[in-house]
């Protein structure tokens, strides 16, 4: 498999619309848990990824460089608490990809658990915490095995993704231990995490962009 | 909901635009960054500098109250988001007279991050030094076995009041820290929320109540509180609020507080003198003195109904501290 | 609509109450009349007193104004109502330190004839020479032929401190009426109302505007104004303000003008920023020089949302007025 | 016929009531032209009036005092626009019953042509301006020729309330010229006036009690 520079920006505008798309769904799950911003935040980070990709990283080759700006311009525009999240989990992953213009499977099987680390470590949440863990922490997991197994970045990410689902759809079951709605207790029952939710979108999304590249 | 405004996208940026606009003579916007807001006035040497901020949303929190006696500077988030690290780091080095900076800041998750790695870089890239002071006053937020969960709310105002009256009067770094924390173990408060707000990009209400419902202990960011129930009488209200607030901080006769009464956004001055005329009542049942009172928005959540109550138990250090003056753009003090 | 309060009947006595026990430093309630407030600090032998009063619902209009600087002390009436000639009496006779006393206020029929009242009296019964000053600054309320038929609204603001700075610089009584009229005269406002109010007593909305409408001129106690629309963006909003009252009031290239926008009771300071921003944008393209800026709610209709824009045109004596210092429990400026 | 002092609170009680029950609508009329708190400040006003009649007026036998007190309570309790006015009304009518404990039909006539004329004196408001002296100078020109020409005061009295009727709502179509509703234009056409309104309550009981004393 091939994933160049240009399919990674593919990737971020598609998440672009994706976000686009559940700005008001995202945004409704944090009324009921939180201060109802997250569609909002997420809309206003990723607008500002957009406006890079259609500018600064146009021609952009560097796959490392595409990621730390991505990070960099998130977190700048929106502070948060998704923006250190997302934005650590753009900027370790760079790392992984630093000076690459085309990615292999096992760079982008390392660049999603470099993501993942980096966001549990910023955050310090845990599995059962009710926050984007719970979908990346399964995620995480379920690449790493089957990647072991299969050395198959598809198999294995497609695979995670269902994990990630899993983990998102658990978080309607799970009191709130972090973030602003931790003071919920009981209330926080039945609601499904809005940031669990938005990092499902973004793995679904690559799951997506990679099989288009794929079935070029 | 209708709103005053132009595009919603530009509110925080037009809003401090119209604020600096406002007091040429109290702030000054810094360059590298629209949402970081300084004092007009040249700050001493060898003065510890106080830097707030968080989400926007809160007017007069966090902007209005840079000025002679509270903060240097301010960084101003998106509506009911942190500040990202860089206006942060902006006004940490504008406002290092040499003797480090203190941030005080609510306890949220989101701040914590931001607050954190700009704090970070301030050390790594200018060798600043950040105190830390993280505002936990909300009792509603969480158990008291747990009270470094708690949020912050309209009790920073008393906790960047101790932090920015210490600075002031020469405290070291290590001091205006040791104050400031005090401050915050020594404040709580409670709220009630009777109307939601909305942020102006979803036009959506926080929250739902009936029109005769009110929550206890809901959140600043209209976060669900711990008890829905029918909207009492303000006189049984204030009774929750105080008798909450005693419970977590009993206060023995002849202790001495400051009494802060705070409007979430909506709700009229009228209804808040009522408030307060109740909870001075209870305390002077107590034998509680009040030092000093505080009537009015000092901490909002856009258009919010509700108010809270907050309590800032007072030893001789921070009365000192609460009695000096102060002099912002949104909150004067003689 | 909700409200934090006890007994409808009982809301504005109760907030006297809470109002004097959080400022015992400021204020005092006179024996006779609970309605009636006075400074607590000793005001001079020979000054001119301030006297100021009306309906109440308008907080911190007009209780919140008595200090130093501003009134020595305030009648407060029923909500939206006048108060009665006892109180405006008692408060008369407390405050006149030989010099006589001028009152402010604001031109409704009530407090007209309630004021007009309490004068003849405090002249029949104790010989105290009162001196009246009527504030009209409502562009909305009438044409300009008919300006002495104009309403009083936030500008009361300007008139206050005009009176209250003159007197505490020791201008005799004729001096303080001719310069509190000058600012009456200088002084003009512009209103738009998006939400109602509600009577505690009726809890009915003082009017009725559809999601998507704003009413320009709207009164300050719910009266209809003079033209209904759809809700602008705050920029048009502000230019029709400023319009109306640069029509009223034409100002020069050069002069110069405090300006006040002010919050009519639940709408954010975050709109009224960005309401001054367009303000500010139109004064300094016509070459207009700001002086000083007020920005927040002065005068209120208890929740009604909306705000209003009040320019004052101010000469070398208006100007000093304006910047000298007050201190009173709602406003303080150093 | 003979009105006694009995009679004369009889007929402040009955006011009590009669504005207890139209509480709602004077304030509704209220809303629609001026601040919406006409209906709450007579409520306020005769309540206290109450208070007197059922304390120190309860033995009071001077009908110039039972006035006095009126008057001076209701403007104490409302201020207002219309403190002023009907408490005008009352002590200038007080002079008229000064000293007495019974009044003839002559007292009772002179008696509503002191208040009104107190009323418009306080007021300077001419017929037209769209306030309650659209209601009371009708009236006070009714009772005056007819009294003149028939010496009977029953019957002047009951014409006099029509001729305030019909003044009441002839401010319907009348342009706001005093108070708070000036400022309306041509919106305050469609209207009746609060005030108007209150002041035909006022006269109407005051013929609905005599009546009754009359039928006795
Ligand atoms: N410490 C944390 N670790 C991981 N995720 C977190 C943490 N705190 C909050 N989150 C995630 O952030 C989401 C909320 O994001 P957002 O609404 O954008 O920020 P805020 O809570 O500051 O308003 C939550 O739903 C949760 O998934
Ligand atoms: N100058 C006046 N002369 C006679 N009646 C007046 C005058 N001004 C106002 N009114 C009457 O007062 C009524 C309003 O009374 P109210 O609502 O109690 O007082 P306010 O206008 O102070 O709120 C009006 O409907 C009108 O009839
Ligand atoms: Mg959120
Ligand atoms: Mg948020
Ligand atoms: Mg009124
Ligand atoms: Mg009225």
């Amino acid at each position: 498999m091939k994933f160049t520079a240009a399919d990674l920006k593919a990737f971020l505008k598609n998440v672009v619309q994706v976000i686009e798309e559940n700005k008001d769904y995202l945004s409704e799950l944090d009324r009921k848990l939180g201060d109802g911003d997250h569609g909002v935040t997420m809309s206003i980070g990723w607008q500002a990824i957009d406006e890079k990709l259609n500018g600064e990283l146009r021609e952009e080759q560097d796959c490392g460089r595409v990621c730390i700006t991505a990070g960099r311009t998130f977190l700048s525009a929106v502070g948060s608490s998704v923006g250190p999240l997302y934005a650590t989990g753009f900027l370790k992953g760079a790392k992984v990809f630093q000076g690459k213009s085309e990615l292999t499977g096992e760079d982008l099987k390392d660049f999603w658990v470099a993501f993942i680390e980096g966001i549990k470590e910023r955050g310090k949440a845990e599995v059962g915490d009710k926050t984007m863990v719970d979908t990346l922490q399964p995620a995480l997991e379920s690449l790493k095995s089957r990647y072991e197994q299969t050395g198959d970045f598809m198999v294995a990410f497609a695979e995670a993704v269902s994990a990630g689902e899993k983990g998102m759809e658990s978080t309607k079951d799970l009191l709130s231990k972090r973030g602003r709605s931790s003071r919920l207790g009981e209330r926080s029952l039945g609601n499904q995490d809005p940031g669990a939710t938005s990092a499902f979108l973004i793995l679904s999304t690559f799951l997506t962009t990679v099989n288009a590249v794929q079935a070029v | 909901m209708k709103k005053l405004i132009n595009n919603p996208n530009n509110v925080v940026d037009e809003m401090i635009e119209g604020y600096v606009k406002a007091y040429p003579q109290y702030v000054k916007q810094l360059s590298e960054n629209k949402r970081s807001l300084v004092t007009a006035k040249e700050t001493r040497e060898g003065k510890v500098g106080v830097l707030i901020g968080g989400g926007s949303g809160h007017e007069p929190a966090f902007m209005g109250y840079v000025g002679d006696g509270m903060a240097d500077g301010v960084a101003v988030g998106n509506i009911f988001a942190s500040p990202p690290p860089d206006p942060i780091l902006e006004v940490t080095r504008t406002i290092d007279k040499g003797a480090g900076v203190v941030y005080v800041y609510g306890n949220y998750a989101g701040d914590v991050m931001n607050f954190g790695m700009a704090a970070d870089l301030a050390d790594l890239e200018y060798g600043t030094k950040v105190g830390m002071v993280l505002v936990t006053d909300d009792v509603a937020s969480a158990p008291k076995e747990e009270i470094e969960k708690r949020r912050g709310i309209a009790g920073e105002f008393f906790v960047t009041k101790a932090a920015g009256a210490a600075a002031e009067k020469g405290y070291d770094l290590e001091d205006v820290v040791r104050v400031a924390k005090k401050a915050n173990d020594h404040t709580r408060t409670m709220g009630v929320g009777l109307t939601p707000c909305s942020l102006p990009q979803t036009g959506k209400p926080s929250f739902e109540l009936e029109e005769n419902e009110m929550e206890i202990g809901l959140g600043h960011h209209g976060e669900p509180g711990i008890e829905k129930g029918e909207l009492q009488p303000a006189d049984q209200v204030a009774e929750r609020l105080v008798n909450d607030i005693l419970a977590d901080m009993p206060l023995e006769q002849g202790e001495k507080v400051a009494v802060l009464v705070n409007g979430l956004g909506s709700t009229t001055r009228m209804e808040l003198y009522i408030m307060f005329r109740r909870v001075e009542q209870i305390l002077t049942e107590k034998g509680i003195e009040i030092h000093r009172s505080y009537v009015g928005d000092y901490s909002t959540s856009l258009e919010m109904g509700g108010c809270s109550v907050t309590l800032i138990k007072l030893d001789d250090e921070l009365t000192e501290l609460v009695d000096q003056p102060a002099d912002c753009p949104m909150y004067v003090q003689k």
